[in-house]
């Protein structure tokens, strides 16, 4: 008894350990965003309150933030609801429907294969490609060149979380008369719920944090946080005070999600879980 | 009657098949073919940009043998990075595994709370964990020295000492990343059989032999996706290198994506970046082709011993 | 500020509403331009709110529009190899730094001015820093004669900092020579609060460094000597003692581990008045003379870079320069040139130095800026100015670079010693070179 | 009511064949059981004949109308599933009656059906739970009303009993089959468990390796296996099987020094294997003619029954002392002697092929 709470206690001072290690320095890095840059550079810890960044990041003719936010969030959404319908409909037919072999592995093998690339390589690619068009610096080429760039890691989460799924459940439906269509939207996607959040914070995260793609596929009244926030670490000035406000900002609507819908989200992947 | 209404409905299910698959691949072969091809291809050639035209001349294996002869830093960036990928990983999936198994025995005030903190480091962008943790780990004035400072220890010079610098890029990657792992094993352990961990709880004695012999198998589809995109991620470790340390001291902290990037990119060698890119691409497949066979042997053994 | 936020919030809003309304109203506002707007890609800088201004008053001034398109400068080359090469250019000027300056040029991207207006030259008392602003495409390299292809934008050079309090107390003068410097240094340091001197040695910036040691030594990297022809003499001994010089300042009276030290820690240490003496970019005196990111307003100085042995002094090159490409339509580039001419006017560049900017003229004074204090870098600018060189004159110099950098960094942190560095730079440098098409000899290994 | 008829039905997997070639008649209203251990492809079979398996060749035709290409959702078929398959996130209701929606049925119809339904399984007021609400046997009677409302030709069930404890189990079979009498309509099961498929079943089809050992009523099955293999598979404790030598003694036949008593005179002598069931010996104290010793080992009592293992010179034993003999098995000890020796014309007899002989 006394070797098990023991056991306990230092389980738990692990875990909360580890949740001030997380905890102290992101809470440090957003209060910098209160901070003179001089104090910050200095590691002052309690330090005078200031506004100026914010009123630098916010009114300062050299930012357009709440545009940007604007941007990151058309970019993340609509990046992130292509991407997770996409990859779910695609998960759920190469799992469990009768698909030729080589198109379940020229499909997963080239998701993987690009998967693995570094898209650093691909931008200059795809510049040439949407401007070609006429579509360089539009939402559009922003938000497809996200959803193919996120797609591979989408599509095998989804194929592990849709082959978590009783098989049975499947063949329930094929025998209550479901087409695979209705399968799909029926049982399958009300019942990946719980992967599918999983998936789209995921995805909406690396949608809403890449910058490379979105620095050469976004121009003035397409850009992105990162880029937005990128532009204060300049080549001889890091404005630590701006990028720090300019994260809190960008994280804020996560952090209400994630304060608040906590427990929708926890329940929501427990609902997704099949008993 | 019946025979009609099913030939409607197979033609509805091959339709659907092609619906279901056609929006993934049409944005992989619009999207991908072109850029990865034109990789490909490039890696045979030089380029040079004269008169505001590209000169493409065809060198042959010349970059791959440059690569294999002559080349330095990007040896030692593969060096580093397999150091990386391999403590890093495993760092993050322990942590991860723990604190989603720690989260999911939590009670729920604790559990909110936890869930909260411990995703925040993924909602930060990595430009400012980079920024931000090369502030922090100064030698100078940075936090980590001041609490160390507290206690009595340091300064100690996190990036700028060679022998250290990588331990500190991996120390910033497992921070920024465990939460990755810790949501998907969350996912994974929300989605296993109540009824099974409860059965577990009473055939096995103590909470290791029930996560050892019950909770672990049950996880392994989640545990091994997971590392894969870990172990593929790893490899393509870039922001936190460039803004941490930008590969140095030296070469300490070079790893292959900065390599490529540099060449790519700081030095326009696209033909040699695009070389560099192939033969990494080659080698990841290749481990991951057998360590897939590997694991297949594995299984094929244990089900003829069974 | 009100008045800001409201404007601020108004065109938040419309344009998170509807982009293309706001486009069809700004372009309804501008009806007194006579010239077509022209589109420009810029990087953010702490100069970059002068170089607004300087764009309002124009707008104000002529009617013409020049739209800013503002990156981080870690994104702007790519920004702009992207416009250039493809068919039709989104950018009609291009802000390129000096780092890559030889690329664009020469690539060929960049229309000559003269091309867009006939015989157009640079104004008198504006500055070239060494030639830069002319490219001569059969020698592949930067040089008076070749074909005027930008206008400077902001003059950037390395200039010696120094703690005015920490001199005071220690009775210091500003070095002349290096030997000075690291005299200067050695006191400091030994005083056990400050450092002497604070490097900038980091990997991705240590060849820029490097570079004003091996000119004021009279040693360089690499000489043409012929067309298509290359001698490579950075190993030479002229050489081996800039770097020993280097290194030796760097290792013996500063901060440890100067291998990771980039512009973020140097500016670090001299705004909180830890370092005493750096050699960075005048870019950085802004910051340094603002209460808000510096602790020591009005205590820092600028010097012209200590000179070498046989007293020459260089400084490099960290300007930009605005080219016009040539893949946009020519009434583009004519508004485009207009814009650069106009902004490059003595009249204009007071007014921008006036506005925080660092001027790309030399004969502006402290008497033009009416004796201010704040614009006392403006002597030590310009004299570092007439000596700014440029390390790597080639179309690779960014290869170069990176090549050699490893090698010279891996001495600062004693992995090698400074003739097996050099050594080894030489080794990289020629092969860089000659996979640049030039026929390439090197100085025997030392 | 109606037919089911297999006709040369083959299902690969790549190389592995699970099911070489099977043909099966199935009747009208009939309840079959499909028996056979795992891997014996019956659950394959099953769902081949529910359409969620690919076919290979042959054909399944429902009162000789081909079904084979057919959508397992036209095929007026309905499956209980072992794991029940219920829809978690759909109220019992919504699981019984989305087959109806499914296909358009009628409101009214729809809320007889489910009424009616819930009525006969007892699932009144239970209605608007989701099944994870409900306990394992109430989860198994939706799965069955899932089936019922439908009123399908054919009902398919894939070993639905098996997530049940046993006392639930022996109730369930006896309902499952009283429902199947009263709605009469044609009944395959799929079972891995004898006991289910001797109680419930009309025909037993005991399948091994894909191939269908042997067809026929439970008590032929029980009384007459075809091979070693239906021997062994049914009956618990399982057969009592000997390898041995047959001899004719004076026109006594005997096996090993068993006599066999009943036997056919023109049985020819050679290497056999013997199979008794365990209550199938007459058991005494006292040597019996023709009998062995058993050394008794260990001893179930089951309440009616006692069974005893032991050893004889033949080999491992199990007998069965039924409620007759009680006076003997009481007090019976482990190391004790008793005799034994089949009973008249109780036995079997296989040959090295392990076919029954005679062949009848």
């Amino acid at each position: 008894m006394t070797r098990r709470s023991l056991g306990a206690v230092v389980a738990n001072s692990i875990v909360w350990g580890y949740a001030f290690l997380i905890l102290g320095p992101t809470l440090w890095v957003l209060s910098n965003a209160f901070k003179y840059k001089i104090d910050i550079i200095t590691g002052a810890t309690f330090s005078p309150f200031t506004w100026i960044n914010f009123q630098e990041l916010l009114f300062s003719r050299q930012s357009d933030f709440l545009m940007n936010l604007f941007n990151s969030a058309v970019i993340g959404v609509a990046s992130t609801a292509i991407v997770i319908v996409i990859a779910t409909m695609a998960a759920f037919t190469l799992v469990y429907l009768e698909v030729k072999p080589w198109v379940r592995w020229a499909l997963l093998g080239w998701a993987l294969l690009f998967h693995m690339l570094p898209n650093l390589t691909f931008v200059g690619s795809w510049y040439l490609m949407y401007s070609s068009v006429g579509l360089h610096g539009t939402y559009f080429a922003v938000i497809m060149t996200h959803a193919v760039q996120n797609l591979p890691m989408a599509l095998f989460l989804m194929i592990s979380f849709v082959g978590a799924l009783p098989r049975e459940l499947i063949q329930a439906a094929r025998m209550d008369g479901c087409t695979y269509a209705q399968v799909f939207w029926r049982i399958v996607f009300p019942l990946v719920r719980g992967g599918m959040i999983a998936a789209t914070a995921l995805t909406f995260i690396f949608s809403w944090s890449d910058f490379a793609i979105a620095l050469t596929l976004t121009s003035r009244d397409t850009m992105t946080v990162p880029v937005a926030i990128a532009t204060f670490a300049q080549e001889y000035d890091i404005r630590y005070g701006e990028m720090a406000a300019g994260t809190l900002l960008s994280i804020m609507p996560a952090l209400v999600l994630i304060l608040i819908g906590q427990n929708f989200i926890v329940r929501g992947l427990l609902a997704g879980a099949v008993k | 009657m019946a025979a009609h209404h099913t030939e409607i409905k197979a033609r509805r299910n091959r339709r659907w098949i092609i619906f279901s698959l056609l929006p993934a691949a049409t944005l992989f072969i619009v999207l991908t073919a072109f850029p990865v091809i034109n990789l490909l291809g490039l890696s045979f050639f030089h380029v040079e940009w004269r008169e505001g035209a590209a000169q493409f001349s065809l060198v042959g294996l010349d970059n791959f043998t440059r690569l294999f002869t002559q080349e330095d830093i990007f040896w030692a960036g593969v060096r580093n990075n397999i150091i990386f990928a391999v403590v890093a990983v495993s760092c993050q999936m322990v942590l991860g595994f723990s604190m989603a198994l720690a989260v999911k025995t939590a009670g729920s005030r604790g559990r909110a709370a936890l869930t909260g903190i411990f995703l925040l480091p993924i909602i930060v962008p990595p430009i400012v964990i980079g920024t931000m943790w090369r502030l922090i780990m100064g030698r100078e004035f940075g936090l980590a020295n001041t609490v160390l400072g507290l206690v009595g220890l340091g300064p100690v010079d996190w990036l700028g000492n060679p022998d250290l610098a990588l331990a500190s890029v991996i120390f910033v990657d497992v921070w920024h990343w465990t939460p990755f792992v810790f949501l998907l094993m969350l996912a994974g352990l929300e989605s296993l059989d109540g009824e099974v961990l409860e059965a577990a709880r009473i055939d096995t004695s103590g909470r290791w032999q029930q996560i050892r012999h019950v909770v672990l198998p049950m996880m392994m589809p989640t545990i091994v996706i997971t590392l894969l995109f870990r172990v593929i991620l790893s490899f393509k470790v870039f922001d936190e290198v460039y803004l941490l340390t930008s590969g140095g001291p030296g070469t300490a902290t070079e790893v292959v994506n900065f390599s490529i990037y540099r060449t790519f990119f700081r030095q326009d060698q696209v033909g040699y970046g695009a070389a560099m890119s192939v033969v990494t691409l080659f080698s990841i497949t290749l481990v991951i082709i057998l360590a897939r066979a590997f694991v297949q042997r594995r299984a094929a053994r244990r089900q003829a011993a069974a | 500020m009100h008045e800001v936020f409201k404007r601020k919030a108004q065109r938040g809003a419309v344009r998170a509403l509807a982009v293309a309304l706001l486009m069809s109203a700004g372009a309804g506002a501008a009806s007194a331009q006579d010239k077509p707007t022209v589109s420009m890609a810029i990087n953010q800088s702490p100069w970059l709110n002068s170089f607004v201004a300087m764009v309002d008053q124009y707008e104000k001034e002529t009617g013409n529009v020049v739209e800013l398109d503002v990156s981080p400068f870690g994104g702007l080359l790519e920004k702009i190899r992207n416009s250039v090469r493809a068919s039709e250019g989104s950018y009609d000027i291009v802000n390129v730094n000096s780092l890559w300056l030889s690329e664009i040029y020469s690539g060929g991207f960049l229309a000559p001015l003269a091309d867009i207006k006939a015989d157009y030259k640079l104004a008198e008392g504006v500055l070239s820093y060494g030639n830069t602003t002319n490219w001569d495409s059969s020698a592949l390299t930067f040089s008076a004669d070749g074909a005027l292809l930008g206008v400077p934008v902001n003059g950037n050079v390395q200039v010696l900092y120094y703690n005015t309090e920490i001199y005071d107390r220690l009775g210091l003068q500003p070095p002349k020579t290096w030997e000075e410097l690291a005299a200067n240094a050695k006191k400091i340091q030994e005083g056990g609060e400050n450092y002497g001197f604070v490097p900038r040695s980091a990997r991705d910036s240590i060849v820029y460094n490097f570079t004003p040691y091996v000119f004021s030594h009279d040693a360089a990297f690499f000489r043409i000597s012929g067309p298509n022809e290359a001698e490579v003499v950075i190993n030479s001994p002229e050489g081996l003692k800039a770097l020993e010089t280097y290194v030796g300042i760097a290792t013996e009276a500063g901060p440890p581990g100067p291998g990771n030290i980039a512009q973020g820690e140097l500016i670090q240490l001299i705004a909180t008045g830890k370092g005493g003496q750096a050699i960075a970019v005048i870019a950085a005196w802004g910051q340094l003379q603002d209460p808000n990111s510096s602790r020591v307003v009005g205590k820092i100085n600028a010097a012209l870079l200590p000179a070498g042995p046989g007293g020459t002094v260089a400084s490099s090159a960290g300007h930009w320069v605005a080219g016009i490409p040539k893949n946009v339509a020519p009434e583009k580039q004519e508004a485009a040139l207009a814009f650069l001419d106009w902004f490059a006017q003595k009249q204009q560049q007071v007014e921008y130095v006036r506005a925080g900017g660092v001027p790309v003229r030399g004969d502006i004074t402290s008497a033009d800026l009416g004796d201010d204090a704040a614009f006392g870098f403006i002597e030590a600018y310009s004299e570092n100015a007439q000596h700014a060189v440029m390390g790597l004159p080639f179309a690779n110099a960014a290869e170069a670079s990176d090549a050699m950098a490893l090698s010279f960094n891996r001495a600062v942190i004693g992995e090698l010693t400074p003739t097996q560095a050099l050594n080894q730079a030489a080794a990289d440098l020629a092969g860089v070179l000659e996979r640049a098409g030039f026929k390439v000899s090197r100085l025997p290994d030392l | 009511m109606s037919n089911v008829s297999l006709k040369g039905l083959k299902k690969s997997y790549g190389s592995v064949e699970v099911i070489p070639s099977l043909d099966l008649d199935i009747r009208s209203g009939e309840f079959v059981v499909l028996v056979g251990p795992s891997g014996s492809g019956k659950s394959t079979l099953l769902r081949m004949i529910a359409g969620l398996e690919a076919v290979n060749d042959g054909t399944v035709s429902v009162d000789g109308e081909d079904v084979t290409e057919r959508d397992p959702g036209d095929r007026d078929m309905a499956m209980v599933f072992q794991s029940y398959a219920l829809y978690p996130h759909m109220t019992v209701a919504e699981n019984m009656t989305f087959a109806l929606r499914m296909r358009g049925t009628g409101e009214a119809t729809i809320s007889k059906r489910l009424a009616d339904a819930l009525r006969m399984l007892s699932l009144e007021g239970l209605d608007q739970r989701k099944p994870g609400q409900l306990s394992g046997g109430q989860r198994q009677r939706v799965a069955m009303g899932r089936a019922i409302v439908r009123q399908p030709r054919v009902f398919l069930f894939d070993e639905p009993l098996s997530n049940l404890d046993a006392k639930l189990r022996a109730r369930t079979r006896i309902e499952l089959r009283g429902l199947h009498d009263k709605l009469g309509a044609t009944s395959i099961f799929v079972t891995h468990d004898q006991i289910e498929a001797m109680t419930m079943a009309d025909r037993i089809v005991l399948l091994d390796k894909g191939h269908i050992q042997q067809v026929g009523s439970p008590r032929e099955i029980y009384e007459k296996p075809r091979n070693r293999f239906v021997a062994s598979f049914i009956g618990s404790p399982e057969i009592n099987l000997l390898e041995g030598d047959i001899r004719d003694e004076g026109g006594t036949i005997f096996f090993e020094q068993f006599a066999l008593r009943g036997a056919w005179p023109d049985i020819q002598p050679g290497p056999y294997t013997l199979g008794v069931r365990p209550e199938n010996f007459d058991i005494s104290r006292a040597p019996l003619e023709g009998g062995v010793s058993l050394e008794v080992g260990a001893i179930e009592y089951t309440g009616s029954d006692t069974f005893v293992f032991g050893s004889s010179p033949l080999g491992e034993l199990t007998v069965k002392i039924d409620a007759d003999g009680q006076d003997m098995a009481d007090g019976l000890r482990a190391g004790e002697t008793l005799h034994v020796r089949p009973a008249a014309g109780a036995w079997h007899l296989f040959d090295a092929s392990g076919s029954r002989v005679p062949e009848n």
